[in-house]
């Protein structure tokens, strides 16, 4: 797992096949509901996200998008339905047993760490594959909890003393972190403050981080929100790239249609936090519930 | 014009992530710490390593420990004092049951049952935030404060409630503790303690831990949907803090004042240090040890600024004006400069790194 | 001025803090015996704080204007505010303990607290620190506290005072009474429980504890407890600041009689009484010195401040601490008098102090030729005994005026020893101390 | 929505009285050496503690005010309290008539909020709140050290005509004793609780009140729309302040005017976690509920661990309370999003 060159697939990610492109279903949301009081965020939800696809998700604003999102990486717990993840049922669970399932994730307005730098947001990224010590497995029952509850005891005091395995760790992974600055082309910021970086550059850095965490998952919410062209056909190749070399599965909110429709695999559209539509974006675009939800026709 | 970086390449991410990356600051703390070491014990009067030098590293530590917690993991804590006094009282029952043990072992335990009780008051900031915490906070300083005063078993049944720190070596037969050791003796051994401990949280603040606290301070949510546990990372900014505040209890009531009742450790302690870390810089290190210089030393300035210019005031117009100037000056700090001396020093580098230019 | 030099201002103010936190030694005359002042004229026990150190520097004064001080070495001082805080007191000790020509002279910290922090100090600079009526109760014992004075009385001397006064009002015997002890919960106020505890048994009466958070805003909870469930025949109050004056206002909401409420020697100034008005009237309180202006000394300082050299706020004068502070002054003149008997005329060191100290005694005829008859009862300090068996009398408020209602009282010495030595004798072992020898 | 909120609190603190006393009572039975239960003192300790919960509320009021119209917390109300208290005594030592002198005292509180918000406040808008908090504690000392310079460190008494000796009501055959009232605080809560219908009626039905209930809610909008943020603050300072002279009277009058007078913002905190710090009615009635169960508390549960247990008692009571409702009692629920 931590040989960083076998996480960075060279130059022959290009050369995939177009057929082999999608996989099994990495995540299905079945019948999802959600309410706050008497706020009814979400109705009955279904859809779900194959293996290596974009997947965009649209509405007019208000729709559940960025609900949705929170429900998927368990910030939000609906009230109904159910969410399938690796072909596995899951449970009620905390955002960061998400994280730590390979889940990541971007931010309508820009959440990074404020007062760290652009590496350390990166390094921040990097936590859950960051390991000074691992316990051996022993198969005893008993044993590995308290093996493992040893290591990150020795764990801690090599931290303290940032020795040895630390000091090791950290540049290993400062390595890989280095490796997302080149690929994002954030070389020139990487000791800035975050808060001082204009809001194009925070996106980028948010994204830096969310690949750090090696996701399966990525969700990104607006990521091209008030960017000029440039800048969206900047971010928009990024997206097409990690999903192509690293082989990450994207979703996607995005206003932008132009954007939406270019680099998306399949979209589902969200009205009044019901499901209007879902398919390939042509056919979407046609579907006349979209327009009429865009157009703003009553109901 | 000397204070040059120019020519120093990093050629390891190593070399990149030191402490000092720059040569000419690395230089200058091993001088600093050479000279606080070998010539300070020699040549300052004992007035300024009793009065000034001894609380002042002491003050340190305490504001390094509750900067961690809020400096670094964004929970005000107004909770110090009562940390300290956990500190005060545990290694003076530890001390005394088992006279043989090192006193450095007692300190570290004692810090260790402090991080314990750090933990115990750190349970509500799972549920609570901001201010709301802070206040639920003054319930620790307040129940602590009064548990050592009620209970005469924590005072070894002394009938007034005083506890008073017997003398203790760390080697040989040179004292540490309780008035009778050398003031000398003390300084070293503080110096030598409170600089280890502050490497140990400038490494943790530069590794994974400290990545964990700082993202839970500036969007915990955003920290939590990366894969910080929120319990874990406040639990164990709680358990270092309240460590370090621990062992400053302890050597305040050891090294400092020799004999301490609970009382000594009331709700204005807490303030103090919530005011180095903030006059020092919330968040640096360095700002810790600033701050609590200068709130060591400015009510001694003050006192003395009017007999330096000769006037003729009486102790009771200095004492209120000291109280004045004193707020004035908290308040123009945080007007001028929010991030504290530390930031200004930080400004003051990047200009000697420019001089003669001003670009 | 921009932001950018308001920046540089505050960086060379910070500088700046630190050049001048150097002390700076005043310029004092070469020949002074030097006292250094603990004083807390601000902050919450500022209201007793301000006639204490006003009766400390009319008293110096007075000595330095009417004989040019004691045997002809001039008398200097400096306060130093404490805000009766420890840590400040330990640092303005710290700082004033090697001023003037040879040093402190003796250190009167005004605080339990700070006496606490001082004594191990005070002991290693060889510095005699005189706590009158307050402090260690067990630092009577100078085989152990060397350089710890107690005198004229101590704490758990003042116990055993008030249940001796309290027993004769009740004709001889205390059997089945109901005692309250109103404590300020702190070092300072923990000081009288095991005595009271200790005589319970003797005399037959029943003790119950109230402490009192500090600093001591909130006894409705006490009082009401106290008025209605306990209803104890006498209440004792160790109380300090605003402590006191809450109590006594509260005692008379709840209809407590005022003259069986009877505070210790620092619960009972003016200041205590003041914000009460007439509810105060009838409350009673020790007082180990006399109350009023009318003593020569007192009068001969009033005579001071007609001729213009007075040093202190007038209004002070023949106030109960201000008093207490006449007389503390005045003990420490007569040891170190007593100490230029066998050193010489000339300003002596701590060191040589404390054998005036240890050599002291006040008797009688001496007070009565210093002007202070009535103003305080005679005192003996030995190598042994710090405590110099002085006493306390009763006090009663009228309105106006506190009235002293009895003469001295000695308090039962022979049962306090024990219980001193005993007390010395566990902090000599927790300390690794060993007593001296006096014999 | 506060009122029904309102009448609820009222209507469940006031519920809880008899059945904390049932409690009590059976806790008597099983410790009766150290707990002395009987219901006429119970109700006369509850009335007490009701009565010192509006002297909290008091001090309680100011922290809420500014807290709401620009989101500090104003550590130095209680300097507050003591500064316009002795400004009071000043005045009366001039030889002014009480009246008079608390009218001029309110100026000179009107006067130090709009020092306070030109030479501390408006440099720092923007900062965060821990930086704003900290710069409070700066007034605090410095409020402290002024008064104390102008008006001397002395106890000074504050008489205001209200009688000290207290009523006994009631008397019968449930309170054989009567029911003990203190004048000064029974006027106190009569203050307290006119201080609160006029600040409601402020906020509620005036043009500045809309203004400041806007600033409360965000200040960049409001900032937006046209409504000048610095005069709001001046007002809601001086509002503050004057409730601050009111409760300094109220607590000066049972207590002398002193330095001490600052210390009970200490007591207030705990009311303002239970009520919450935005809301009004959540002061007074967080300050029912902490005056009551501290002397409560004190009475009957603190013989149990030897006393004094106040201070804390307050603390513990609103940071268990906290665990189930983090936003206080009346604070608004807080929704997260990302």
């Amino acid at each position: 797992m931590n040989d960083i060159s076998s996480q960075i697939p060279a130059e022959a990610a290009g050369t995939r096949q177009p057929e082999r492109r999608f996989g099994e279903p990495l995540l299905t949301v079945e019948n999802i509901s959600l309410s706050f009081g008497g706020l009814q965020a979400l109705t009955d939800i279904s859809f779900d996200i194959l293996e290596q696809e974009i997947r965009a998700i649209i509405g007019p604003n208000g729709a559940g998008k960025t609900s949705m999102l929170n429900v998927i990486n368990g910030f939000y717990h609906p009230q109904k339905g159910t969410i399938t993840y690796k072909g596995n049922i899951r449970r009620t669970m905390r955002p960061h047993m998400a994280a730590a399932q390979g889940i990541a994730r971007t931010f309508q307005n820009v959440a990074l760490f404020k007062g760290m730098s652009t590496l350390d947001n990166i390094m921040t990224g990097r936590l859950l594959k960051m390991h000074n010590l691992r316990a051996p497995e022993t198969g005893v029952f008993g044993l590995d909890q308290v093996l493992r509850w040893g290591a990150g005891a020795l764990d801690f005091v090599t931290q303290c003393l940032y020795w040895g395995p630390n000091e090791k760790e950290e540049t290993r992974q400062r390595a890989y972190c280095e490796e997302i600055v080149d690929f994002l082309e954030i070389q020139a910021i990487r000791k800035t403050p975050v808060g001082r970086l204009p809001y194009g550059l925070q996106k980028r850095v948010e994204l830096a981080r969310a690949l750090a965490m090696e996701p399966e998952l990525l969700l990104l919410d607006e990521p091209m929100a008030g960017m000029n062209v440039e800048e969206k056909e900047d971010m928009s190749r990024f997206i097409l790239d990690v999903n192509e070399e690293f082989g990450t599965t994207v979703a996607l909110i995005e206003h932008d249609m132009g954007v939406v429709m270019d680099i998306s695999d399949r979209v589902v559209v969200l009205d009044y936090g019901r499901k209007l539509a879902d398919g390939r974006p042509d056919e979407v675009r046609s579907d006349r519930g979209v327009i009429d939800a865009y157009l703003g026709v009553a109901h | 014009m000397f204070y040059r970086e120019a020519g120093q390449f990093k050629t390891s991410y190593a070399a990149d992530q030191a402490i000092y990356p720059i040569r000419q600051d690395k230089i200058g703390i091993l001088i600093l710490f050479g000279f606080s070491l070998l010539a300070i014990p020699f040549i300052a009067p004992i007035y300024w390593l009793n009065s000034i030098l001894i609380p002042f590293l002491i003050f340190s530590l305490a504001a390094l420990g509750l900067n961690i917690l809020t400096g670094y993991c964004g929970q005000l804590s107004l909770g110090t004092g009562g940390f300290m006094a956990c500190g005060a009282f545990f290694s003076y029952k530890l001390a005394t049951a088992m006279p043989d043990t090192n006193i450095l072992i007692v300190f570290l335990l004692a810090g260790l049952g402090t991080a314990l009780v750090g933990v115990l008051f750190g349970l509500p900031s799972l549920r609570i935030k901001g201010f709301y915490l802070a206040v639920a906070t003054l319930a620790a300083q307040f129940f602590l404060i009064w548990m050592f005063n009620k209970f005469s078993w924590w005072t070894n049944h002394s009938p007034s409630g005083v506890i008073s720190a017997p003398p203790r070596a760390v080697f040989g037969d040179i004292d540490v503790t309780s008035a009778s050791a050398s003031p000398e003796a003390k300084y070293v051994f503080l110096l030598l303690l409170v600089s280890f401990l502050a490497l140990i949280a400038k490494n943790m603040v530069r590794s994974r831990i400290g990545r964990s606290w700082m993202a839970i301070r500036d969007m915990d949510i955003a920290a939590e949907i990366i894969g910080i546990r929120p319990m874990l990372a406040k639990l164990s900014a709680f358990a270092v803090s309240s460590f370090f505040i621990g062992v400053s209890g302890a050597l305040w009531a050891f090294t400092y004042s020799g004999s301490v009742e609970a009382l000594a450790f009331e709700i204005n302690r807490s303030f103090e240090v919530l005011f180095m870390i903030i006059i020092g810089g919330l968040g640096a290190i360095m700002g810790s040890f600033l701050g609590a210089a200068f709130i060591v030393l400015l009510p001694i300035a003050l006192d003395t600024i009017p007999l330096l210019l000769g006037l003729p005031l009486s102790v009771e117009t200095v004492a209120h004006l000291r109280l004045i100037i004193f707020g004035a000056l908290i308040i123009f700090f945080l007007i001028v400069e929010p991030h504290g001396l530390a930031r200004l020093w930080q400004i003051g580098k990047e200009k000697l790194r420019l001089w003669p230019f001003p670009y | 001025m921009g932001l950018k030099s308001l920046r540089w201002a505050a960086a060379a103010l910070a500088l700046s803090v630190a050049a001048t936190a150097t002390p700076v030694v005043p310029a004092k005359a070469e020949g002074d015996q030097f006292i250094p002042l603990l004083v807390y004229r601000t902050g919450p026990y500022a209201p007793n704080g301000i006639p204490l150190a006003d009766g400390f520097i009319d008293y110096f004064n007075y000595v330095n204007w009417k004989e040019g001080g004691v045997g002809g070495v001039p008398l200097s001082w400096e306060e130093c505010e404490t805000q009766y805080n420890n840590d400040r007191g330990v640092e303005c000790y710290e700082r004033l303990k090697n001023r003037g020509a040879s040093g402190a002279t003796v250190i009167n910290p005004y605080s339990t607290g700070i006496t606490y922090a001082l004594i191990g100090r005070a002991t290693e600079d060889k510095i005699p620190v005189l706590s009158m009526g307050y402090g260690r109760a067990d630092a009577s014992d100078g085989t152990v506290f060397p350089y710890v004075y107690t005198a004229p009385i101590t704490y758990w001397a003042g116990a055993d005072v008030m249940v001796q006064y309290a027993r004769e009002q009740e004709g001889g015997s205390l059997k089945g009474k109901k005692i309250a002890l109103v404590y300020h919960d702190s070092a300072y106020g923990k000081e009288p429980i095991k005595t009271l505890e200790r005589l319970a048994e003797i005399e037959g009466y029943e003790l119950s504890l109230f402490p009192v958070a500090h600093p001591g805003l909130e006894q409705k909870a006490t009082w009401l407890r106290i008025g209605r469930q306990v209803r104890p025949d006498y209440v004792f109050m160790w109380g300090w600041g605003v402590m006191n004056a809450t109590a006594v206002k509260e005692a008379a909401s709840v209809g407590f009689p005022m003259d069986k409420f009877i505070g210790i020697w620092w619960s009972g100034a003016e200041a205590d009484v003041l914000p009460a008005k007439e509810a105060a009237k009838g409350y009673k309180s020790l007082n180990i010195t006399g109350v009023g202006k009318d003593f020569p000394i007192v009068q001969d300082i009033v005579k001071m401040h007609e001729e213009g050299e007075g040093l202190a706020d007038p209004a002070n004068i023949g106030s109960v601490l201000y008093n207490r502070a006449v007389v503390n002054g005045f003990i420490i003149t007569e040891a170190v008098r007593k100490a230029q008997e066998k050193f010489g005329q000339r300003p002596l060191k701590g060191e040589e102090v404390q054998w005036g100290f240890d050599n002291l005694a006040i008797t009688e005829q001496r007070i009565e030729e210093a002007g202070l008859k009535g103003l305080m009862g005679p005192i003996e300090i030995t190598c042994a005994n710090h405590e110099g068996a002085g006493s306390a009398l009763v006090q009663q408020w009228d309105g106006e005026n506190w009235v002293a209602i009895t003469g001295f009282i000695d308090p039962n010495r022979k049962a306090l020893w024990p219980e001193y030595k005993a007390s010395a004798a566990q902090y000599a072992k927790e300390k690794g101390i060993d007593p001296r020898n006096c014999d | 929505m506060n009122l029904k909120h309102l009448a609820i609190g009222v209507v469940c603190s006031l519920g809880s009285i008899p059945v904390v006393g049932l409690l009590l009572q059976q806790l008597a039975e099983a410790a009766p050496n150290d707990i002395f239960f009987g219901w006429d003192f119970y109700i006369e300790v509850v009335v007490t503690g009701l009565l010192q919960g509006v002297m909290y509320a008091l001090v309680a009021l100011g922290f809420v005010l500014i807290f709401k119209a620009s989101a500090i917390f104003n550590f130095a109300q209680g300097a507050m309290v003591l500064f316009a208290a002795l400004a009071m005594v000043g005045f009366i030592e001039m030889g002014l008539h009480w009246t008079l002198a608390f009218l001029l005292a309110a100026v000179v509180m009107i006067i130090v909020a709009i020092l306070i918000e030109r030479v501390v406040l408006r440099p720092m808008v923007n900062q965060e709140p821990i930086i704003l908090f900290m710069a409070t504690i700066g007034i605090f000392f410095v409020l402290d050290g002024l008064g104390q310079t102008i008006w001397g460190s002395n106890v000074k008494a504050l008489d205001i005509g209200i009688s000290q000796t207290p009523w006994f009501v009631l008397q019968g055959e449930f309170f054989p004793g009567g029911l003990r009232l203190i004048p000064t605080e029974v006027v106190a809560a009569v203050v307290g609780a006119l201080t609160v219908t006029l600040l409601a009626v402020l906020f509620q039905y005036t043009k500045v009140g809309r203004a400041l209930r806007a600033v409360a809610d965000d200040h960049q909008a409001a900032l937006s729309v046209g409504i000048p943020l610095k005069f709001i603050w001046a007002i809601v300072w001086s509002v503050a302040g004057i409730v601050g002279l009111v409760a300094g009277v109220m607590w000066g009058t049972s207590l002398g005017v002193q330095f001490s007078l600052s210390l009970i913002a200490l007591k207030a905190l705990p009311v303002l976690i239970l009520g919450g710090f935005t809301s009004i009615p959540g002061a007074i009635v967080g300050g029912l509920i902490v005056g009551v169960g501290e002397q409560v508390g004190e009475v009957f549960i603190g013989p149990l661990f030897g006393g004094a247990i106040q201070d804390w008692f307050a603390y513990m009571l609103a940071m268990i309370f906290l665990l189930f409702r983090p936003q206080g009692l009346f604070g608004e629920r807080i929704i997260e999003r990302v």
